[in-house]
């Protein structure tokens, strides 16, 4: 009795959606396979093997696991001259802010964390969020290197965050609908990319610039300023600042399957009857794929100057996701979508 | 139009990053598993061959680096060549000018030391047959082959 | 380019001119004669010098900074010109000539640094290779000795 | 601001100092990711720089001092340590300088082995460059497909001199070892496989739009300025200057070989990278004309041939690896004086050496091409962003331990 109370607990949307699928131990999951992916790919198009040793017969895959363990035991070091309340507070910070979208975001029909009707704008605006710590980050380091790297954060974020948020909106003017879970369902037969595939460009490219993946790794930048933001830590705490790109990657990610990927579509019909999260494994499958490909990006890409991206930013993303909102607007008004 | 045409540039950049991603071949050779055959004239570590050395202290004179020094032999009128692996260059310098080849390049160059001390050979060290650590261990040996589609093939023998 | 024409083009000005080996003409100047020597050079076209040289005699009590003047033009190009001055070792001093040539500024400051010749109107004179606190002897001074080990093993040749 | 224009160069303009509320010091090194063993000063104005002081000598090892005390023969592998990448040529010019002293001239198939070995060394060492280049704009892809490749070179090197970079190879009078006898057959793989990836590096680099527009007009230096400044090797020819040691033809085989020295008019970071691409090119064909005409012959001078015994003469000829006369290690040029210059990788090197008729060198001064380039690293970067820094550092392959000697 009290054993199926505590398995209906855990199946509940309540539960589920935010701990196991797409919360937390999604999360870990792919945060932990992701970064040994993007080194296998980085390293087969690089005509080396990458990381192998930690377990050879699968192909080095626990090696994450390793790191962790050990970014786990090094000692924390706090500068001196940081200010260490927020320094100490601001990984926390980001990595949570950069889960936290995951509550909105459907799996399955009616099978979110929240369930609202806005969930597409509440999820982008949580994770836009994010951006503040790594500057609080850069500024309580109290560095040239730390500071010189949130500036070009703060540069880059108003760069993108327009672009991706009149991207998402051209899509939910297409099938006039806030909510993810609506959307979703409207692309049963036919998903975004096809109607709307100028909105997903802008979208993908906003999404690479939020998590400052390659090509726009810029308040990184190692060659120029070491880590940027992240210069000064050490440690776990170094580990969650370097998750926390990874999951928010993960989150735009699955926005970005949900809005132009059609979601759960078509799993969800054979499967949902039994347990709906069933039908977000090809969710699951859909926003892997996006998350390989955008990490796959590190082979082909060095990094863009800051006023370069700032130009993608502005002259290229915001003019181009404004078209895509106008293309939305034709289809509407040709009628495309009901 | 410059707009298409670095459009359709990127795709062609992410198309041969593809194509190495599903068709290529790793040029890594992994290591103390397996060994790479260097081809004689190799020049790896030095052995002496006491019974031909006519003690000239040429090899010592010709060391750029001073590892090779000539040491007095309690007891011998003569005085014979000994190395210091800290300091030895593997110019070869001294294996040329042997006039008798009592000094010959070996083609192991893999050794590993513990102590800086053990570098140190005396004459009565130096004149030793030296072996790979890995191939002690059971490596195997492979060959370089050039190629024309990967640049380096390694073969095994 | 040829020794005659350079002879002609320094007339007066040099005193001593010498082709040492095919392509390598010295002209020694004295040192108030040397600006006026390099901006002939310049408008001859040797518009850069490679390297700026100096050599300690302490035999002689001098020690002889040599400009080497070169030409990226076809016809001189195979022609390096040695303008050399003598200045006392004791004082070294030689007027700077990074307005002539732009390109002595590093070797210039190199110099200073390592031999020891003060450049007058040598705008940032300070140390280039040596660690910014170092103090004895400039290094390749005669009187810094390099200790070199004999070639046996306790005790000398 | 960036990169001049009007020919106008003042060291007293690029030596005042800068100072000011606006201006922000960032030391880049000697331990950074990027810096290698050097240090920037650099002093920037918001993003845009305002001066860079090259801050050298990490790796000073004062080479010239050390080759005072040693024999002749024994600073060949002294020298080659100045550039292990690019080691070949460096001790050709110490030894062009030497055999100028001694009144030496190598027999001319030591001469096409010399270039051969050369023109590999430019292979790998524009390789090594363009690799770094690569990694300063974090593209590993660059990085490590360069230094994979580069692994070939090596390979072929080492089969023909026993050693993967320190080859030690060229010695007074001629070269240690002969050629193996399926050197160009591999060769010609490895060219022709080198050809292929250099199509697959246009794809993924040069021509990548990201990459462009990091370095397309990033760093430009005019013809002029590059003449004042006494810039060496490609940087200098990616600027429109035809000069090229190799032209003056007084050294290697290459007064009998047929090549065109690339230039390019740009002058711009994107230009002296495409410049190595070409000068890849035009060495492999430079190896495989020499390889084509390689006369038979012996490969040391015969007047060092004539001083070794019979039997190590014997064995020489059947074996193709030298063996050094007793002589060697005591040279003793007569008194005077030679230079000498070699086209390296990264520019000219000069070789001026000093004799007094003793076993040692009286003096030898060398200056390396990456010495003359350093102007480089404080003129151009001013007014670009900071960012440009890294570019325009890769793109001039500067190699810091080559500077410092």
């Amino acid at each position: 009795m009290w054993l199926e109370l505590i398995i209906r607990l855990l199946l509940s949307p309540y539960i589920f959606a935010p701990l196991i699928y797409p919360g937390l131990v999604t999360a870990l999951a792919i945060l932990l396979t992701l970064i040994w992916l993007e080194r296998k790919f980085a390293a087969k198009v690089q005509l080396r093997y990458g990381p192998l040793y930690v377990a050879k017969q699968i192909g080095g895959a626990p090696q994450l696991l390793a790191d962790a363990i050990r970014f786990m035991f090094q000692e924390v070091i706090v500068p001196r001259n940081a200010d260490k309340v927020p320094f100490l507070l601001a990984p926390v910070l980001a990595m949570s802010l950069g889960i936290l979208p995951i509550v909105f975001i459907p799996v399955a029909p009616g099978f979110a964390g929240i369930l609202i009707n806005f969930s597409l704008p509440a999820a982008l605006a949580l994770s836009a969020l994010m951006p503040i710590t790594i500057i609080l980050m850069a500024w309580s380091a109290n560095n040239k290197f730390t500071i010189h790297g949130g500036v070009r954060e703060a540069f880059i974020t108003i760069a993108y965050e327009i672009a991706l948020f009149v991207s998402a909106l051209s899509m939910s003017m297409l099938y006039s609908s806030l909510s993810l879970q609506d959307i979703v369902e409207k692309q049963a037969l036919v998903p975004g990319i096809l109607l709307n595939p100028l909105a997903a460009l802008t979208f993908f490219v906003a999404m690479l610039m939020s998590a400052g993946k390659l090509p726009f790794d810029i308040a990184e930048g190692e060659q120029e300023i070491v880590a940027g933001p992240y210069t000064e830590y050490t440690g776990i705490l170094y580990g969650l600042v370097m998750g926390a790109g990874y999951v928010q990657l993960y989150v735009s990610s699955l926005i970005f399957t949900e809005l132009f990927l059609g979601g759960w579509h078509p799993l969800f019909e054979a499967l949902g009857e039994l347990y709906p999260p069933l039908g977000g494994i090809a969710l699951f499958l859909k926003t892997y794929l996006v998350l390989a490909f955008a990490v796959f990006l590190r082979c082909v890409y060095g990094r863009y100057r800051i006023d370069h991206a700032l130009r993608i930013g502005w002259r290229r993303l915001i003019p181009l996701s404004i078209l895509a909102l106008l293309l939305s607007l034709g289809l509407r008004f040709v009628g495309v979508v009901v | 139009m410059s707009l298409l045409s670095s459009f359709l540039e990127h795709l062609e950049a992410i198309g041969t990053g593809l194509k190495y991603l599903f068709f290529s071949k790793r040029m890594t050779v992994r290591y103390p598993e397996v060994v790479i055959e260097l081809r004689p004239g190799y020049r790896g570590m030095i052995r002496w061959h006491k019974e031909r050395c006519i003690c000239c202290s040429m090899c010592a004179r010709i060391c750029p680096a001073a590892a090779i020094r000539m040491y007095r032999i309690p007891g011998e009128k003569k005085m014979r060549p000994g190395i210091n692996y800290q300091r030895c260059i593997f110019c070869g310098f001294c294996v040329d000018i042997c006039p008798t080849d009592a000094l010959e390049c070996t083609t192991t160059h893999d050794v590993a030391f513990e102590k800086l001390e053990d570098m140190v050979y005396p004459p009565d060290k130096f004149d030793r047959e030296w072996v790979s650590p890995a191939l002690e261990e059971g490596a195997r040996k492979l060959k370089v082959e050039f190629d024309e589609e990967w640049g380096l093939k390694h073969v095994p023998e | 380019m040829s020794l005659n024409d350079i002879k002609a083009k320094l007339e007066g000005l040099a005193e001593n001119i010498t082709e040492s080996h095919a392509g390598f003409i010295l002209v020694e100047v004295s040192p108030e004669c040397l600006k006026e020597a390099a901006n002939i050079l310049v408008s001859t076209g040797f518009d850069h010098v490679s390297c700026v040289e100096g050599i300690d005699k302490p035999g002689d009590g001098v020690i002889e900074v040599t400009y080497y003047a070169e030409s990226y033009d076809e016809d001189k190009r195979g022609v390096i010109i040695g303008l050399r001055v003598k200045v006392p070792r004791d004082n070294p001093t030689v007027p700077s000539l990074i307005d002539v040539w732009p390109s002595a500024f590093y070797p210039e400051r190199e110099t200073w640094d390592l031999v020891g010749v003060r450049f007058e109107g040598h705008p940032e004179l300070k140390r280039l290779l040596m660690p910014p606190d170092w103090e004895g002897p400039p290094p390749l001074r005669k009187d810094f000795k390099v200790k070199e080990e004999g070639i046996v093993v306790g005790g000398g040749r | 601001m960036a990169g001049g224009g009007n020919g106008f160069f003042s060291w007293k303009e690029l030596t005042s100092p800068v100072s000011g509320e606006k201006v922000y010091e960032l030391f880049i090194g000697p331990q950074h990711p990027a810096s290698g063993h050097m240090r920037f000063i650099v002093r920037l104005d918001g993003d845009i720089i305002v001066d860079v002081e090259p801050d050298i000598g990490y790796v000073h090892r004062t080479m010239e001092k050390l080759s005072e005390g040693r024999e002749y023969i024994k600073n060949i592998p002294l020298f080659e340590r100045a550039t292990i990448i690019d080691s070949n040529n460096i001790t050709l010019g110490y030894v062009k300088a030497l055999e100028k002293l001694l009144g030496v001239e190598p027999p001319p198939r030591a001469k096409y082995l010399r270039t051969i070995l050369s023109e590999m060394n430019r292979i790998q060492s524009h390789l090594y460059g363009m690799g770094i280049a690569g990694i300063m704009l974090n593209h590993s892809t660059m990085f490590m497909w360069c230094f994979g490749d580069r692994e070939i070179w090596i390979q072929l090197a080492e089969e023909l001199t026993g050693a993967r970079l320190t080859h030690s190879y060229s010695i007074p009078g001629g070269v240690r070892r002969d050629l193996p006898a399926d050197f160009k057959e591999r060769f010609e793989k490895a060219a022709r496989y080198m050809e292929r990836r250099l199509k697959d590096y246009d794809k993924i680099f040069f021509s990548n739009p990201m990459i462009r527009s990091r370095y397309e007009g990033v760093g430009v230096l005019d013809k002029d300025t590059a003449k004042r400044l006494g810039v060496v090797g490609p940087n200098l020819r990616a600027s429109g200057v035809r000069y090229d040691a190799r032209l003056l033809g007084d050294y290697g085989a290459y007064d009998e070989l047929d090549f065109e020295v690339p230039t390019r008019e740009e002058g711009d970071s994107l230009a002296r990278l495409l410049q190595r691409v070409e000068e890849i090119k035009v060495s492999l064909s430079v190896i495989r004309q020499a390889l084509e005409k390689l006369p038979e012959g012996p490969i040391l001078a015969d007047e060092y041939f004539k001083k070794l015994p019979p039997k190590l003469r014997e064995k020489v000829l059947k074996t193709g690896r030298v063996k050094f006369p007793a002589i060697f290690a005591t040279l003793r040029p007569p008194p005077g004086e030679a230079i000498a210059r070699v086209e390296m990788a990264r520019g000219e090197v000069f070789f001026h050496v000093v004799s007094d008729g003793s076993p040692k060198p009286y003096r030898v001064r060398v200056i390396t091409p990456s010495f003359r380039n350093l102007v480089l690293l404080r003129y151009l970067p001013r007014g670009c962003r900071f960012m440009d820094l890294l570019a325009i550092y890769g793109s001039v392959d500067y190699f810091p331990p080559e500077a410092d000697r």
